[in-house]
């Protein structure tokens, strides 16, 4: 480990084990995924019970709005993984460019959100309301899955955006740079993890017709 | 030793722009196909048409944004590892729902 | 517990749950003698004292194939023996005598499809008996160990449970699955009686059967006895862990909502409340949370029935 | 290893620092392993000691029938805390925060974790989860009393704290997960040159599985926990049979991970045992691979056995025999463990010390528990003694008699390594013997009480089972004594011991390759493996080493 073969520029990151720190990453990921596993479970345990009720409560739910969300989550993917390789490249302005915009739609993202809850809410439909509670058994199960899932998907938006905000730093000062970028690597994996998520969230909620 | 002489090589692998904006327009083309389909009414095989695209679309993800498939073995091994568990879950599960 | 095995079983599953458990514990046993016998054995045979130098045996492939082999034989036959014992549970006659039953904190009720109900439950002897049974609020789980079976009660769907009782007599039946305060006190029993007795009492009009066994004593068919009201609450002004309904309309009560204490007049509007939401006010002196929450187990009908039930204990 | 004057210079990890600060804060900052070890040990010992008198209070209640020193809801809320303290915060992190922690890095021959702070981190979330607890305890409403399976619809309608104390329990599983990844993180990277997979001690094999569990499992709880407060806060319609859910649904994501959970506790104590034996015969393990591989093998099937809990549910016939077999399946890598162990003591040269004898007593009283659990999986017994005082005594013996007795042991074996000092070996003997029989004295009644039909969480009982409660509430006593000489012992000896050797035992596992206490970073230099694990004919070496 410390045989003196090295070259002096790798000596001085000894300590340091990227690939030790990516396992870190992967290792959460797969947390939160049987986190999401979990709840995906719930999600199939009921419908299995209530397909048509399902149905019916999907309806409400504008697969316009949703598409649109999917479009934003995937381009925002798309934009931090070119940041990354610009920092890799060196080009530390592109890859600053790139993660401004992976803020800006994630933030696009929740405003297109609450729009969509705020809208669900004026209806009445919100979990313990009068309205939700007079629907039939498989219709409540569908909100009340509707609301944990995606607010909780959507907090985890909300940490990516503080993430990722920190990366923009980062760079902006040099910390995070092209010789040490995993940092940055690793926010890009815990954004995708957000991105993948929602590519089942999509069609389980906003496409069953 | 030899593991981390692998490791070398694939650090150095930098994914170039191209291939990321291929792969951001063939999930953009999923999604549109997932929507349109989902239009029409095809009862229980439209559930297995939507799964399978998204099971394709987040592959394209994992294997191509989080680089995957060009990073350590042992990654792809814990991935295994975490989805197999998740379907035993599954499976198991259903076991009970099925034949109640 | 050896006096069990030995008496006569009171049902078939009692008999088929002692043999598996027989034959299981059999085996362990002899397993945990060999394996304690052996280690004693070398521990003393080893001993450093003597002096013996030690061999590095790195292991042998044909002693971890057979000490994988032969567990697996023993526990296939373990999993076949219960599974045939678990048959005799859930194999129902078609013609079994279908009792409905109803679990509430901490009450059972029996419902006998000519309507009679009671809160023991009564079957005829060596005749099949299928349980069907539903709780209104928090799961319980029906336990008759006399007859080494149980089931969970839970709200929202019917879990049934059977059995044939060979011997007359009475047996406990206990709640097994925790409920909440009186959990432990949910007892009550199963009275199993010859055809005849039995038949006399289902036809005839007695809330009781003729048997010298005294079963609890049944208070009253109204709704308030039904929904289980009952069990907290009395209807004589005698004090239970409830407050009594005798006098309850129209008196003066202190009750304390969100932490603050309130002067209340007992009212239509009141009872209302504190039936379908009890936890929004308290009275004074009693334990908050106790009372289960009837908005789902009530319907407005009932509802109105049961209040002008308490009005009219004045 | 190093020579005398060397040795003289050298400042162990309690000398040194790895912050600028001194005294308390120079652990409250640390992210020296051993020392968050020992942090754990102290937090989590405090813990058990509340746990314990928790236990023995439920004890003198049911000393008689009817109400003797309580009222039915205390003591509902005290098998449930009794029952959240034992499980989350005494023995999922037991072995593996404190053990784990203190031996990992030492036995692969490394500085630290890879994620030091992290580590630290994990501990901080560890205390603020138990403070979660306490805190619970005192907000009106009053303590918890669900049982620590906090079932639905019970926990929703509740109102005691139910919605804080769970959280607390989500807040440890965070703790859990954490430290569960940085294990697998350094198992995979920082073996010193030369360790192999095959030259890693079995304690390491063993930790390296249940830190898998805990990634894995833990977090299908968490999420389940999540949604039961969710559900208690906002009505959110997800388990509650009132807004058309499902209870069984809850039950087996409780047990998804709950099952799991008990391998969790169980597995790091097998990794013990598999030290101690080879070191105290003072030859190689029996079947080093079998017994790897059967660690990794319980951490795969234990995932696929959860309804076992649910044998009475209401689950379809079809499950409850599927899972029944494959219950069936798991006990047989824990048979192949025991097997292997014993083979390994033949032709040793035993040396029966107190870390041995706690072992003997293990593996007995493991053997019990574990064999009954095999009357817990067959269909027919389970209906009759599930939820009875049956189960209860299975997981006393396979937890406390298992994970608990090694929990000793450990701290028996290790405490020259981590103390540097000896404690007095008659009194260690006495606390076995003591236990061994006030453990059986206390639990065994409750086998034989269950199969009578007394069922669980019940704070009265029928005037038939008087006899066999009495004699384990005298069980709890004795025990109480043994609890108490054990601890005196230990602390008496870290104050004022008498010095110990660096290797007392002859262990040949990389631990005992530096001094005890051993140095901040645990190694003059990293050193390079060329043994095997259990390799005593390096004994010779390592005296000559030393003198
Ligand atoms: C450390 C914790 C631990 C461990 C290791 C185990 C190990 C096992 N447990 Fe246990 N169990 C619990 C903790 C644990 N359990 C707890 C806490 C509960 C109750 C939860 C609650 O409801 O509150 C419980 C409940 C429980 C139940 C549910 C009971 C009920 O509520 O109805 C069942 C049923 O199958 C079960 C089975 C088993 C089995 C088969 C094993 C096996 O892994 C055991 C394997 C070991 C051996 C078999 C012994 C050694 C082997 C030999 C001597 C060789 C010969 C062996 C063969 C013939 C195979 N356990
Ligand atoms: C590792 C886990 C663990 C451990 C170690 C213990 C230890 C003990 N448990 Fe355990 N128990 C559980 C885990 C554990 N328990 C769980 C999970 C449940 C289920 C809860 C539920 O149903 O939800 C349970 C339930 C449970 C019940 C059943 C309650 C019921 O169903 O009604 C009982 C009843 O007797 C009991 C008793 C005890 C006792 C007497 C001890 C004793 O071993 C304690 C022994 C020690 C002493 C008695 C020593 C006392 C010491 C002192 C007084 C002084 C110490 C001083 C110094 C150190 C300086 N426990
Ligand atoms: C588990 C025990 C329990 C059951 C069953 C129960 N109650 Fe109660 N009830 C209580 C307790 C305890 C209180 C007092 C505390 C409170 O107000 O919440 C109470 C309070 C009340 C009050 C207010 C009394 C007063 O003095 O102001 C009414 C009315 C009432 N219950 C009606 C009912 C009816 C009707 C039912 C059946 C459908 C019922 N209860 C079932 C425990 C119970
Ligand atoms: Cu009803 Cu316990
Ligand atoms: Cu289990």
């Amino acid at each position: 480990m410390n045989q003196s073969s090295h070259a002096p520029a790798v000596e001085q990151h000894a300590h340091r084990d990227d690939i030790g720190a990516k396992m870190g990453m992967w290792l959460f990921l797969f947390t939160e995924l049987l986190l999401f596993g979990g709840m995906f479970l719930m999600y199939a345990y009921y419908r299995f019970q209530y397909p048509d009720q399902f149905k019916i409560a999907a309806m409400e739910l504008s697969t316009s709005m949703g598409t649109l969300n999917t479009i934003i989550l995937l381009t925002s993917s798309l934009t931090v993984a070119i940041a990354i390789t610009a920092l890799r490249k060196g080009n530390r302005f592109l890859a600053l460019l790139n993660l401004f915009v992976t803020i800006v739609f994630a933030l696009a993202f929740m405003v297109n959100k609450l729009f969509e809850w705020s809208a669900k809410i004026s209806h009445g439909i919100y979990p313990g309301s009068e309205d939700i509670l007079n629907k039939p058994n498989g219709e409540i199960l569908f909100y009340g899955l509707y609301y944990v899932m995606t607010g909780l998907h959507g907090l985890h938006v909300i940490i990516g955006v503080v993430i990722l905000s920190f990366m923009f730093v980062f760079i902006y000062k040099g910390s995070v740079n092209k010789d040490n970028f995993m940092k940055l690597e690793n926010s890009g994996l815990y954004w995708h993890l957000v991105d993948l998520i929602w590519i089942f969230l999509f069609p389980l909620f906003y496409l069953i017709h | 030793m030899n593991e981390d002489k692998q490791n070398k090589e694939n650090h150095e692998h930098i994914t170039p722009y191209s291939t990321y904006v291929l792969v951001w327009l063939a999930l953009i083309a999923l999604t549109s196909i997932t929507v349109t389909v989902s239009g029409i009414d095809f009862g229980m095989v439209a559930l297995a048409i939507a799964m399978l695209i998204a099971a394709v679309k987040s592959s394209l993800v994992i294997n191509i944004f989080m680089h995957i498939k060009f990073d350590e073995p042992i990654f792809k091994v814990f991935l295994m590892v975490s989805l197999f568990t998740l379907v035993i879950i599954f499976v198991l599960t259903f076991f009970d729902l099925v034949n109640r | 517990m050896f006096l069990m095995f030995s008496s006569q079983s009171a049902s078939r599953t009692a008999e088929a749950v002692d043999s598996v458990m027989i034959y299981i514990v059999s085996v362990s046993l002899l397993l945990l003698l060999g394996i304690t016998i052996t280690m004693i054995y070398f521990v003393f045979k080893y001993h450093r004292k003597k002096g013996h130098k030690p061999v590095d045996i790195h292991g042998n492939i044909w002693l971890e194939i057979i000490w994988i082999g032969i567990p697996t034989i023993l526990v296939l036959t373990m999993f076949y023996y219960g599974y045939m014992g678990f048959r005799t549970m859930r194999d129902i006659p078609e013609n079994a005598f279908q009792i409905n039953v109803t679990a509430r904190m901490w009450q059972w009720q029996f419902n006998y499809e000519n309507g009679k109900q009671t809160d023991t439950l009564f079957v005829p002897v060596k005749t099949p008996i299928l349980l069907k049974m539903e709780s209104v609020d928090v799961n319980h789980s029906l336990y008759i160990p006399a007859f080494r079976i149980k089931e969970d009660v839970i709200a929202g769907r019917i879990n049934y449970l059977s059995f044939t009782a060979d011997l007359t007599g009475s047996y406990d039946i206990a709640c097994a699955e925790y409920c909440g305060l009186k959990h432990s006190m949910m007892y009550t029993r199963v009275v199993v009686m010859p055809d005849e007795k039995f038949t006399e009492w289902y036809e005839s009009e007695k809330t009781e059967p003729d048997t010298n066994i005294t079963a609890v004593s049944q208070e009253s068919q109204s709704l308030l006895f039904e929904k289980g009201c009952t069990t907290c609450h009395s209807l004589d002004g005698s004090k239970k862990i409830a407050p009594s309904f005798k006098g309850l309309m129209g008196n003066e009560r202190i009750v304390l909502r969100n932490g603050s204490e309130m002067h209340i007049r007992v009212d239509e509007e009141y009872l209302r409340r504190s039936i379908m939401e009890p936890n929004a006010e308290t009275v004074k002196g009693y334990t908050a949370g106790l009372m289960p929450i009837q908005k789902y187990n009530l319907n407005d009908n009932e509802l109105n029935k049961i209040i002008s039930a308490i009005n009219s204990l004045n | 290893m190093a020579n005398g004057t060397v040795a003289l210079e050298e400042k162990s990890f309690y000398e040194e620092s790895t912050n600028k600060y001194s005294g308390i804060l120079s652990w409250l900052l640390t992210t020296d392993h051993k020392r968050i070890g020992l942090l754990y040990l102290v937090t989590i010992c405090a813990f058990f000691i509340v746990g314990v008198i928790l236990g023995i209070l439920m004890r003198l209640e049911l000393i008689a029938p009817g109400p003797t020193i309580m009222e039915a809801q205390t003591y509902n809320t005290l098998f449930t805390l009794h029952g959240v303290i034992m499980i989350f915060l005494f023995i999922i992190p037991g072995l593996p925060a404190i053990f784990g922690n203190f031996f990992l890095p030492l036995q692969i021959g490394a500085k630290d974790v890879a994620f030091p702070r992290l580590n630290l981190l994990s501990w901080y979330i560890y205390v603020i989860g138990a403070i979660l607890v306490l805190i619970s305890l005192f907000l009106p409403g009053g303590p918890i009393d669900t049982g620590w399976t906090f079932y639905i619809p019970y926990s929703v309608r509740s109102t005691t704290n139910v919605s804080l104390a769970i959280f607390a329990a989500f807040v440890l599983g965070f703790s859990s997960i954490l430290t569960g990844l940085n294990f697998i993180t350094t198992v995979h990277r920082m073996r010193a040159p030369g360790m192999g997979w095959f030259r890693m001690p079995l304690f390491i094999w063993s930790i390296y599985s249940t830190a898998w569990i805990q990634i894995i499992a833990t977090p299908v709880i968490g999420i389940t926990i999540l949604l039961v407060i969710m559900e208690r806060a906002f009505g959110v319609g997800i388990f509650d049979p009132a807004l058309g859910g499902d209870p069984i649904l809850y039950q087996h994501l409780f047990w998804i991970y709950s099952h799991p959970a008990v391998y969790i506790m169980v597995l790091p104590a097998m990794g013990v045992v598999s030290e101690i034996i080879p070191t105290f015969a003072r030859r190689t393990i029996f079947g080093y691979k079998a017994i790897a591989f059967s660690s990794l093998a319980i951490a795969f099937v234990g995932y696929l056995v959860w309804a076992h809990h649910m044998f009475t549910s209401g689950i379809s016939d079809t499950a409850r025999w599927i899972f029944s077999l494959l219950t069936f399946i798991v006990a047989l890598p824990s048979g192949v463990k025991v097997f292997n162990w014993v083979a390994t003591m033949y032709k040793g040269s035993i040396d029966p010390k107190p870390p041995f004898l706690w072992v003997m007593s293990f593996i007995v009283l493991f053997s019990i528990g574990g064999l009954t659990g095999l009357v817990l999986g067959s269909l027919a017994t389970d209906i009759h003694l599930h939820d009875t005082y049956f189960v209860v005594a299975h997981f006393h013996y396979v937890m406390f008699g298992g994970t608990g007795t090694i929990f000793f042991g450990a701290l028996f074996y290790w405490f020259p390594k981590m103390f540097g000092k000896m404690y007095s070996i008659k009194w260690a003997n006495i606390s076995v013997a003591l236990f061994f029989i006030a453990f059986n004295m206390l639990y065994f009644p409750k086998f034989i009480m269950g199969y009578m039909g007394m069922p669980r969480r019940y704070f009265d009982y029928l005037p038939e089972f008087t006899n066999l409660q009495v004699i384990s509430t005298v069980g709890s006593w004795l025990m109480g004594i043994t609890m108490i000489i054990i601890f005196a012992n230990l602390i008496y000896s870290v104050k004022k011991g008498k010095k110990s050797p660096e290797n007392p035992w002859g262990g040949v596992t990389l631990e005992w390759h530096t001094a005890s206490p051993p140095p901040l970073e645990n190694f003059h230099e990293i050193p390079t493996v060329t043994h095997e694990p259990y390799d005593f004919s390096q004994l010779e070496e390592m005296k000559h080493e030393s003198k």
